[in-house]
């Protein structure tokens, strides 16, 4: 039984690794699912979410309070935050960091994150230095003024990108902060090894007295899942940050050794197959509609091991908006074939599927391919490194379906306007977007602004409902043929402690590194 | 080569090259194992019991675990629940093309530049090691990336890569034996007779390097069709769900714990075919080699 | 042979130049957009636009690979895009890796290779030359993933002789060497045994024979050296192999090494790793084949160097 | 001298009986027997020699009384040869391995493929020197000059660390002389061990078997051609032919009572120095009808050098720099005409063969050669082929100059094809008809190499030669391997057929009486120079130049009545052709003595002094 928070004793240590290496833990870059919550551990934002949850809390921020327009945001921040450096943390670098983030010069991904604070436009052409919209009132007291309401902006201040980097440790370092970083989370590194191991210490002065609950983790790179398992059963890895790997994950599931130490959660994802509706004939709805009827997904689960639920819309269950009683298109090939016949195309036709390379993605496609096949759609897998994938995608004229397996979308924040904009909205169907399916509806776009500009928090059932519909709609046009959402099945040792939920934590992927604990030491 | 004044002069003329094949039990061993992979890819269709792409509702478990081999799958079934036996069956002609065509053409192509850089010394030499060396260097993978966008994939693009990029080794070998064979005296005799770099090539110095290119180029079909899978992945290749030995093991590979049937048939299926051809090289070159008659 | 040398020095210069050219287009072809790469899936087109400019990525192809080479000759190999590190400080780290790897693996391979070639070519036609080709055939064909994997089960996980997997100490170096040597030695052993058996019929040795020397000496002062060459040839070759990196090796056996380095970068299309990962190994591979080169005539007088 | 070392186990018996030794060859067509039933006795102390005709078995004989038959092709199929009451032909290896080198020596016929090519000389002689273990290296090292010395190489310690290929063929099979003597075995088996050697060194080595003989009490089996040789040696002559035992008597009965056709057959043919004393022309042109000795020769020569030099470098150091240089050929002038015979005779290492090559480009050279007017300076090889069209060369090593992989029949078929001379069976029968004239059967052609006799091969050889009907063949001790019958066909078949189409020949041989029989001019060779040219007459009935007058007195003379020429030590250094990189060779001044008679000298010397050394 995990015990109360306040009885657990701090100390110990645990091992992580991963397969991939760590790129670079500066919070205004890293964007990578090995980094993602090392940076949220070694930085701190304004804003965070309740461990295992997707309900925002302030972070280093006391309090705040949003303005009935929604448009100013103020922050009061804590006392005692201080940088792994020893100075303390004023509201100045908080406004320092965003502004870096938003500065081009940074080549921030996030940088886009931040379009609604006033004065946006220009520091990110780089013809400002600063945001205008920011205003550092005292050392404790920021203001975020807005261009437009936005309801996703704490979520957008409890992003990565906007948390907070001491400016004299950015300068020092300057391109190379991302490898020395330093910022007020819990835990500091302490050594990188490139290429090997990165060391995490628990970062005494921390605001938070109760956290972290480990002394120390060992991030080790460069293994292969399936040998990290073998190394967690004889003690030596405590979480494989890569999950289980497929091919063990039947072996793993039914080995009773390891049958209190799996830990299954949702996550926010959904895979998909898109339509270019730009692309002859997935012009046609009835088309598209006869391809998300044409898919077993039953089938599809059972490939991989029943590791994910079917999905009938954008949205995964577990996300504000989610349809519950939306019933979807169901598998029919009958249905397929006739509405394939209505649009004139009774013959079936020839296409492309496209698909990133890495187990399982090439095999779900095989599944969409001969689901397809059934009704007439002759569909030939292209089985290609990520990165041509996207490029692919991002083509107009390129890619007429794609397995999104693998690549997209797991949302950046619990918040269902994050599965629209770039994917599905106008702004992303440009060459090189992210919305492969060239889906373009400029009365969604709308209607999409209009449920954002929902800032009060009292409106918020009424946003999620708003979403709920945008979606609905997108699914009558059916650009995409949803799948299903995955769920994560991680494992952990018998040495480390904490909640279920922190290491399925739907933030903080894979691990809410500052709330486990080390058995050992209790 | 027609037939050799030599030859022609004698009444009493030994069996032909494939008689004595024949003769050797090894050899003909070899020989089956090559026939059975030929027949398997030319006649897949009428061998294979079932469609090699159909993925069977009753192929995985409930689990979507695959069925090892059984009375209905005589090889068990694959990930996605289709028949193994039948993946490999068609799987024959993807890797013998690249197994024996591909790696055929890049032995050629790397035994023709040795021999002539180990020969001829002076510039051809510098030129052709340089180009060796550069094509040694030259980031394969990268090009095989560039190759699958621009043309569609396709088994005749992955074996042309394998071909271009293959040679070198076997180039380098061949080289060093040159040189060294180069030096012996009766190549300088041959250039004593006013013999053409042709002829001292292929008619002599060539001969001496039959047993090196054997083991390179029977070793390389093992090797090339395992390549063919990396390639293939970076999207060149053949696609799924076109079967080849190469891309089974390669899909399978990390599962060869709870579904080892999957790597270990197509595993000893190349290394069949490897085997095969190696027997009937090893016993073509103790026929063609003089010093090696009467043993038999 | 000094003059050769510096030749040869020259000569691969030209190469490396030819490798970073030749490199660099395909890399401009490549249809993956590096800037949307580093930008991320959120970014907005300006963004994208913003990081392709710093990156002089709009350049005309001409302009970038002259910057590129300008830096080179600076020895500047440039800043990964995604790992947003100096590429020489990545590939540095990881070096040391791959270069006691390459020593390790080619030892193997000798010791395996060499050994099974010789006893297979002494045995000639026996159930031991057989088995033994089997063994070689075996060691080609099997993946490399399956065999490392078995190995790290067997004496990592059950007997305990090794770490699972590692890089620091001489322990750690075994498996990954021994996986690397047992595909090798399929290469050498063949190669030995065939012509070794060409050698052993060879007058020569009939004279050492002649004088009374033990087989042993037969083999390995008389028969050895002249059945060595193509063997030199092969370790010219594998030690540019294995500076280029051996991917699935190491991550069964977490090595760090370049090949895990370089694969990640091709997935991920990161230029300036791709480059300089491929002209370290270019050099890698140039050399060894000088070596192999320089070595050959030691080998055989005959053979003169011009 | 060589310490006497410890003889374990036979305690110093050279006594060897052989009965009903019988060898087969497995050829695709069936066994066959090569050595049929051949038994002898050797007795200690005594020297037995083999004579006989050209792959009559007598290699076969020697390599299986050492156990060494080409495995699997050859085999003992019956006897046994007793040593010490041991039957070695069927000891096992490790036992037999005590025997070789230590109970029993051998010296190969072939010396180019009977050396490592990669070992250096020292290294392959300490390896036979420390076969069977127990000498510090500082023995080793001191017993490989000493060896050297003995077979009188010059310069033994540079020739340590010398290859195989960098030694002329005479000193290659001095090498393989030594390696055999290396352990100073009971026994010594040597096979044509003086065919490559000059006549001076010749003698010395028989001289010194001898030698060992009588300080050791070793026993000897000699297989050789040459009568000459076999008179100055055999205690006993055992006469094969076709595999068997033909006559098998005591050396002074052999030669004065030849019982068996064959064996006066052999006799008669040898050749004897000064048999043509008296004529001017060689011994067949005689058959050549219409013309008499007074037909000027065509004034235009064929081939002309000027001033021909070559020099290797030997390279040291890791660098593999050049440290010094082998002055093989030092400014060599001469003219061949058409039709005639010029003959090069000298020491082994003067550089005979380095000359011939240098005449067909196969190595750098310096000078001028001009073939029928067109100079040959840097051609190309594609430019060189119609040059080697008229010039055409039988090598020294026959064995290592036939590609093993070819079936003779093509090998000789070979150069008619590449100069598109004949195809189909036109080609063929070119191909049988050659075979013929070199005394081959036409059902040897589709044999390899390796499975032909030593004289064989060298048959082969020629036949490839002629087969271009060349206008000149540099014909490198060509005749040396082949047994006396065979050696007087092939030497009337050169002289036929330089009568019936004008070729020329540039002759390299060391058996003087051979040189005599065929040349119309001589030239004697020393240390890279000429020192002497003329007319046949000339030199042999007139030398000027003592190194001719001692290569005279050199040559073995087939009558086993002759007092037996002593062995003696050596009075100083040999002297050595490789020189410091600075070295300025010294000139020196021809001397014309009448009628083309050519004398060299010393620039600073006077008279008749020139080579550094006299006997
Ligand atoms: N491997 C072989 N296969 C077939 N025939 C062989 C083989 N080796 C030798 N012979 C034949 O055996 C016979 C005896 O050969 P051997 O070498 O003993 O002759 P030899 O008396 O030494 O002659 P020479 O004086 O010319 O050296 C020859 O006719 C030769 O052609
Ligand atoms: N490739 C080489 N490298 C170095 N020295 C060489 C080379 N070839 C020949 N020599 C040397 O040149 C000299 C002349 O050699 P050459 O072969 O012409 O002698 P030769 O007169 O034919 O003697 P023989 O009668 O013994 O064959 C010898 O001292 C030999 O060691
Ligand atoms: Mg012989
Ligand atoms: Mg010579």
């Amino acid at each position: 039984a995990p015990a109360l928070a306040e009885d657990i004793k701090q100390g110990g240590s645990m091992t992580v690794t991963y397969k991939d290496d760590v790129s670079t833990l500066d919070p205004a870059i890293g964007y990578d699912w090995q980094n993602w919550s090392m940076i949220k551990s070694l930085f701190d934002g304004l804003m965070d979410y309740v461990p295992g949850t997707t309900e925002l809390r302030p972070e280093i921020a006391e309090s705040y309070e949003i303005s009935d327009d929604g448009t100013v945001f103020t922050f009061k921040l804590r006392d005692g935050v201080k940088f792994h450096n020893g100075r303390d943390l004023t509201a100045g670098d908080v406004k320092y960091s965003i502004e870096r983030t938003v500065n081009p010069k940074t080549q921030s991904p996030g940088a886009g994150f931040f379009g609604s604070i006033k004065g946006f436009e220009d520091a990110s052409s780089g013809d400002a230095d600063g945001l205008s919209g920011i205003t550092v009132v005292d050392d404790h007291t920021i203001k975020f003024e807005l261009s437009r309401p936005d309801a996703t902006f704490l979520h957008v201040l409890a992003l990565n990108f906007a948390h907070v980097v001491p400016k004299e440790e950015v300068e020092k370092h300057g391109a190379d902060f991302g490898k020395h970083p330093v910022g007020s989370g819990a835990f500091k590194l302490s050594e990188w090894t490139l290429g090997q191991r990165l060391v995490f210490e628990r970062f005494e002065d921390y605001w938070n007295p109760g956290v972290p609950k480990l002394d120390q983790i060992i991030f080790e790179v460069g293994q292969e899942p399936v040998v990290a398992l073998l190394r967690l059963q004889n003690g030596e890895v405590d979480v494989p940050g890569d999950g289980i790997p497929p091919a063990k994950f039947i072996e793993v599931k039914n080995d009773p050794k390891f049958k209190d130490l799996i830990i299954q959660g949702g996550q926010l994802h959904t895979g998909y197959v898109t339509m270019n509706v730009k692309m002859e004939p997935f012009d046609k709805p009835e088309v598209r509609k006869a391809v998300n009827m044409a898919i077993n997904k039953d089938r599809i689960l059972r490939i991989i091991n029943g590791r994910a639920v079917a999905a009938n819309q954008p949205l995964p269950p577990s996300m504000p908006g989610y349809a519950k009683d939306y019933e979807g298109y169901a598998y029919d090939p009958e249905a397929a074939k006739t509405l394939l016949a209505e649009a004139g195309l009774a013959d079936g036709f020839e296409t492309e599927l496209y698909v990133m390379n890495t187990d399982p993605q090439p095999r779900i496609a095989q599944a969409i391919q001969q689901d397809l096949k059934a009704i007439g759609i002759n569909a030939s897998i292209k089985s290609l490194a990520q990165a041509n994938v996207i490029a692919a995608g991002g083509e107009e004229d390129q890619a007429p379906m794609i397995w999104s397996g693998g690549m997209a979308w797991i949302a950046d924040f619990p918040d269902p306007s994050n599965f629209y904009g770039p994917i599905l909205g106008c702004d992303g169907a440009v060459p090189g977007g992210w919305n492969w399916a060239w889906y373009c509806n400029e009365d969604l776009d709308a209607m999409a602004k209009d449920a954002d500009a929902m800032v009060d928090p009292a409106k918020a059932g009424e946003r999620e409902v708003m979403w709920r519909d945008i979606y609905l709609k997108v699914m009558e046009d059916a650009p995409w043929a949803p799948i299903f959402n995955e769920e994560r099945f991680t494992i952990r040792s018998e040495r480390i402690g904490g909640d279920d939920k922190l290491f399925v934590d739907p933030v903080h992927i894979p691990v809410h590194y500052d709330e486990v604990y080390a058995k050992d030491v209790q | 080569m027609s037939q050799t004044v030599a030859e022609k002069n004698t009444g009493t003329q030994t069996p032909s090259v494939m008689v004595r094949l024949l003769r050797r039990p090894l050899a003909l061993t070899g020989l089956i194992i090559i026939a059975v992979v030929v027949l398997a890819a030319v006649f897949a269709p009428w061998l294979a019991p079932y469609n090699p792409y159909e993925q069977f509702f009753e192929g995985l478990t409930i689990e979507g675990a695959p069925l090892p081999p059984n009375a209905q799958f005589w090889f068990g079934t694959d990930l996605v629940g289709r028949d193994l036996f039948s993946r490999l069956i068609y799987g024959a002609q993807t890797s013998l093309i690249i197994g024996v065509v591909a790696n055929g053409i890049a032995v050629v192509i790397g035994s023709a530049v040795g021999i002539s850089a180990g020969y001829f010394r002076g510039w051809v030499d510098t030129v052709l090691m340089r180009f060796t060396d550069l094509m040694m260097a030259f980031p394969a993978l990268l090009l095989a990336i560039v190759l699958a966008a621009i043309f569609s994939p396709s088994l005749w693009i992955v074996a042309m890569v394998i071909a271009m990029v293959n040679w070198v080794q076997i180039a380098r070998v061949t080289y060093t034996e040159t040189r060294s064979i180069a030096e012996r005296d009766f190549v300088v005799a041959e250039r004593a007779m006013g013999a053409g770099a042709g002829r001292i090539l292929f008619r002599h110095i060539l001969p001496h390097l039959l047993s090196t290119i054997i083991v390179w180029a029977t070793l390389g079909i093992a090797t090339t069709v395992l390549l063919e899978a990396t390639l293939s992945f970076l999207g060149i290749g053949v696609q799924p769900p076109i079967p080849s030995w190469g891309n089974i093991i390669f899909e399978n590979q990390t599962y060869f714990t709870s579904a080892p049937w999957l790597v270990f048939i197509p595993g000893v299926a190349i290394l069949a075919l490897a085997l095969g051809f190696n027997l009937v090289g090893d016993a073509l070159r103790d026929i063609l080699d003089p010093t090696q008659q009467g043993r038999h | 042979m000094l003059a050769y040398v510096a030749r040869r020095l020259i000569q691969t210069a030209l190469i490396l130049l030819g490798i970073s050219f030749v490199t660099f287009v395909l890399l401009y072809l490549v249809p993956a957009d590096p800037a949307r790469q580093i930008a991320g899936r959120s970014a907005t087109a300006a963004t994208v636009e913003n990081i392709r400019e710093q990156l002089g990525l709009n350049l005309p192809f001409y302009e970038q690979y002259l910057r590129y080479l300008g830096g080179l000759l600076n020895g500047d190999l440039g800043r990964s895009y995604l790992q947003k590190t100096e590429v020489s400080e990545l590939i540095a780290s990881r070096l040391p890796a791959s270069l006691l790897l390459m020593v390790g693996a080619i030892f193997c391979e000798l010791v395996l290779g060499l050994t099974m070639g010789v006893v297979a070519a002494l045995k000639r036609g026996s159930r031991t030359d057989d088995t033994l080709m089997i063994a070689s055939f075996v060691g080609v064909s099997a993946p490399q993933f399956v065999i490392g994997i078995l190995l790290l089960y067997v004496f990592a996980v059950k007997f305990g002789w090794f770490p699972i997997g590692g890089y620091g100490t001489f322990a750690h170096l075994v498996l990954p060497s021994i996986t690397l040597g047992f595909l090798g030695a399929g290469w050498y052993s063949r190669m030995m045994r065939s012509s070794l058996i060409d050698v052993l019929r060879q007058d020569y040795i009939r004279t050492a024979r002649a004088t009374g020397v033990t087989r042993a000496k037969v083999l390995f002062k008389h028969a050895l050296p002249n059945a060595i060459l193509p063997i030199i040839a092969m370790i010219g070759i594998d030690i540019g192999l294995f500076m280029s990196g051996i991917v699935v090796v190491e991550s069964v056996f977490g090595w760090p090494g370049i090949g895990q380095l370089a694969w990640q970068a091709i997935q991920r299309v990161d230029i300036p790793i791709i480059m300089g990962v491929t002209l370290v190994s270019a050099c890698a591979i140039v050399l060894g084949n000088l070596l192999a080169d320089l070595i050959t005539p030691l080998i055989d007088p005959r053979i003169k160097l011009r | 001298m060589t310490k006497a070392r410890a003889k374990d186990i036979t305690s110093a018996t050279g006594l060897l009986e052989v009965s009903g030794l019988t060898v087969q060859v497995a050829t695709p067509a069936g066994a066959r027997t090569v050595v049929d039933d051949l038994s002898f006795t050797l007795e200690s102390g005594k020297t037995l020699c083999i004579a006989g005709e050209s792959g009559s078995g007598k290699s076969m004989t020697a390599l299986s009384l050492m156990q060494l038959l080409p495995k699997p092709m050859a085999r003992v199929s019956g006897g046994t040869a007793m040593l010490a009451g041991r039957d070695i032909l069927a000891l096992p290896e490790t036992e037999m391995r005590q025997v070789r080198g230590q109970h029993i020596g051998m010296i190969f016929q072939e010396p180019m493929t009977s050396l490592n090519p990669v070992l250096s000389i020292g290294k392959q002689l300490s390896g036979a020197i420390s076969a069977h273990g127990g000498l510090s290296d500082s023995a080793i090292r001191a017993r490989a000059l000493e060896l050297l010395d003995q077979v009188q190489i010059p310069e033994p310690a540079r020739r340590l660390k010398q290859y195989p290929h960098e030694l002329s063929g005479g000193m290659r099979q001095r090498v393989v002389i030594a390696m055999a003597l290396a352990q100073s075995p009971q026994i010594l088996i040597a096979d044509e061990p003086t065919t490559a050697l000059d006549v001076t060194v010749q003698a010395q080595i028989l001289a010194l078997i001898r030698k060992l003989q009588a300080d050791l009490g070793i026993s000897v089996i000699m297989i050789t051609h040459d009568m000459g040789v076999v008179a100055e040696m055999a205690d006993d002559v055992l006469v094969m032919q076709h595999g068997r035992m033909v006559e098998h008597s005591p050396a002074s009965v052999i030669f004065s009572e030849p019982r068996h056709p064959y064996t006066q057959e052999l006799l008669s043919a040898v050749p004897r120095l000064g048999e043509m004393t008296g004529t001017t022309e060689p011994k067949r042109v005689a058959a050549r009808p219409g013309t008499g000795p007074d037909t000027p020769l065509v004034p235009e020569p064929l081939v002309s050098v000027k001033d021909l030099t070559v020099r290797f470098d030997i390279k040291g150091g890791i660098l593999q720099r050049p440290v010094q240089r082998v002055h093989a050929v030092e400014g060599v002038s001469f003219d061949i005409r058409p039709g005639e015979t010029l003959s090069l005779v000298g020491e082994s290492g003067c550089g005979k063969s380095t000359t011939g090559k240098a005449l067909l480009n196969l190595i750098p050279w310096k000078g001028d050669i001009r073939v029928g007017g067109r100079s040959t300076r840097g051609l190309a090889p594609r430019a060189m082929r119609p040059v080697l069209r008229d010039v055409q060369m039988i090598f020294q090593d026959p064995y290592a100059s036939l590609d093993p992989r070819m079936r003779v029949g093509d090998l000789v078929a070979e150069p008619l094809q590449i100069h598109g001379l004949a195809s189909g069976s036109e080609l063929e029968d070119r191909v049988a008809y050659l075979f013929k004239r070199v005394g081959l059967s036409t059902d040897q052609m589709r044999r390899y190499p390796h499975e032909f006799s030593g004289g064989q091969r060298q048959r082969i050889c020629i036949a490839r030669a002629l087969s271009l009907s060349p206008k000149l063949i540099v014909a490198d001790e060509s005749v040396a391997a082949l047994d006396v019958s065979i050696q007087a066909q092939v030497l009337d078949l050169l002289q036929d057929i330089q009568n019936e189409t004008g070729m020329s020949y540039l002759f390299i041989s060391h058996d003087m009486a051979v040189v005599e029989q065929i040349s119309h001019r001589v030239a004697v060779m020393y240390m890279g120079r000429f020192v002497e040219m003329g007319g046949r007459a000339q030199i042999f009935e007139n030398p000027q130049h003592d190194y001719t007058k001692k290569l005279m007195a050199a040559v073995p003379v087939a009558d086993p009545s002759r007092p037996r020429r002593a062995f003696m030590e050596r009075a100083e250094d040999l002297p050595s052709p490789v020189h410091e990189l600075d070295h300025v060779p010294q000139q020196q001044i021809a001397r014309d003595i009448g009628d083309g008679h050519m004398v060299w000298e010393d620039h600073a010397g006077n008279g008749a002094s020139g080579p550094a050394h006299q006997s």
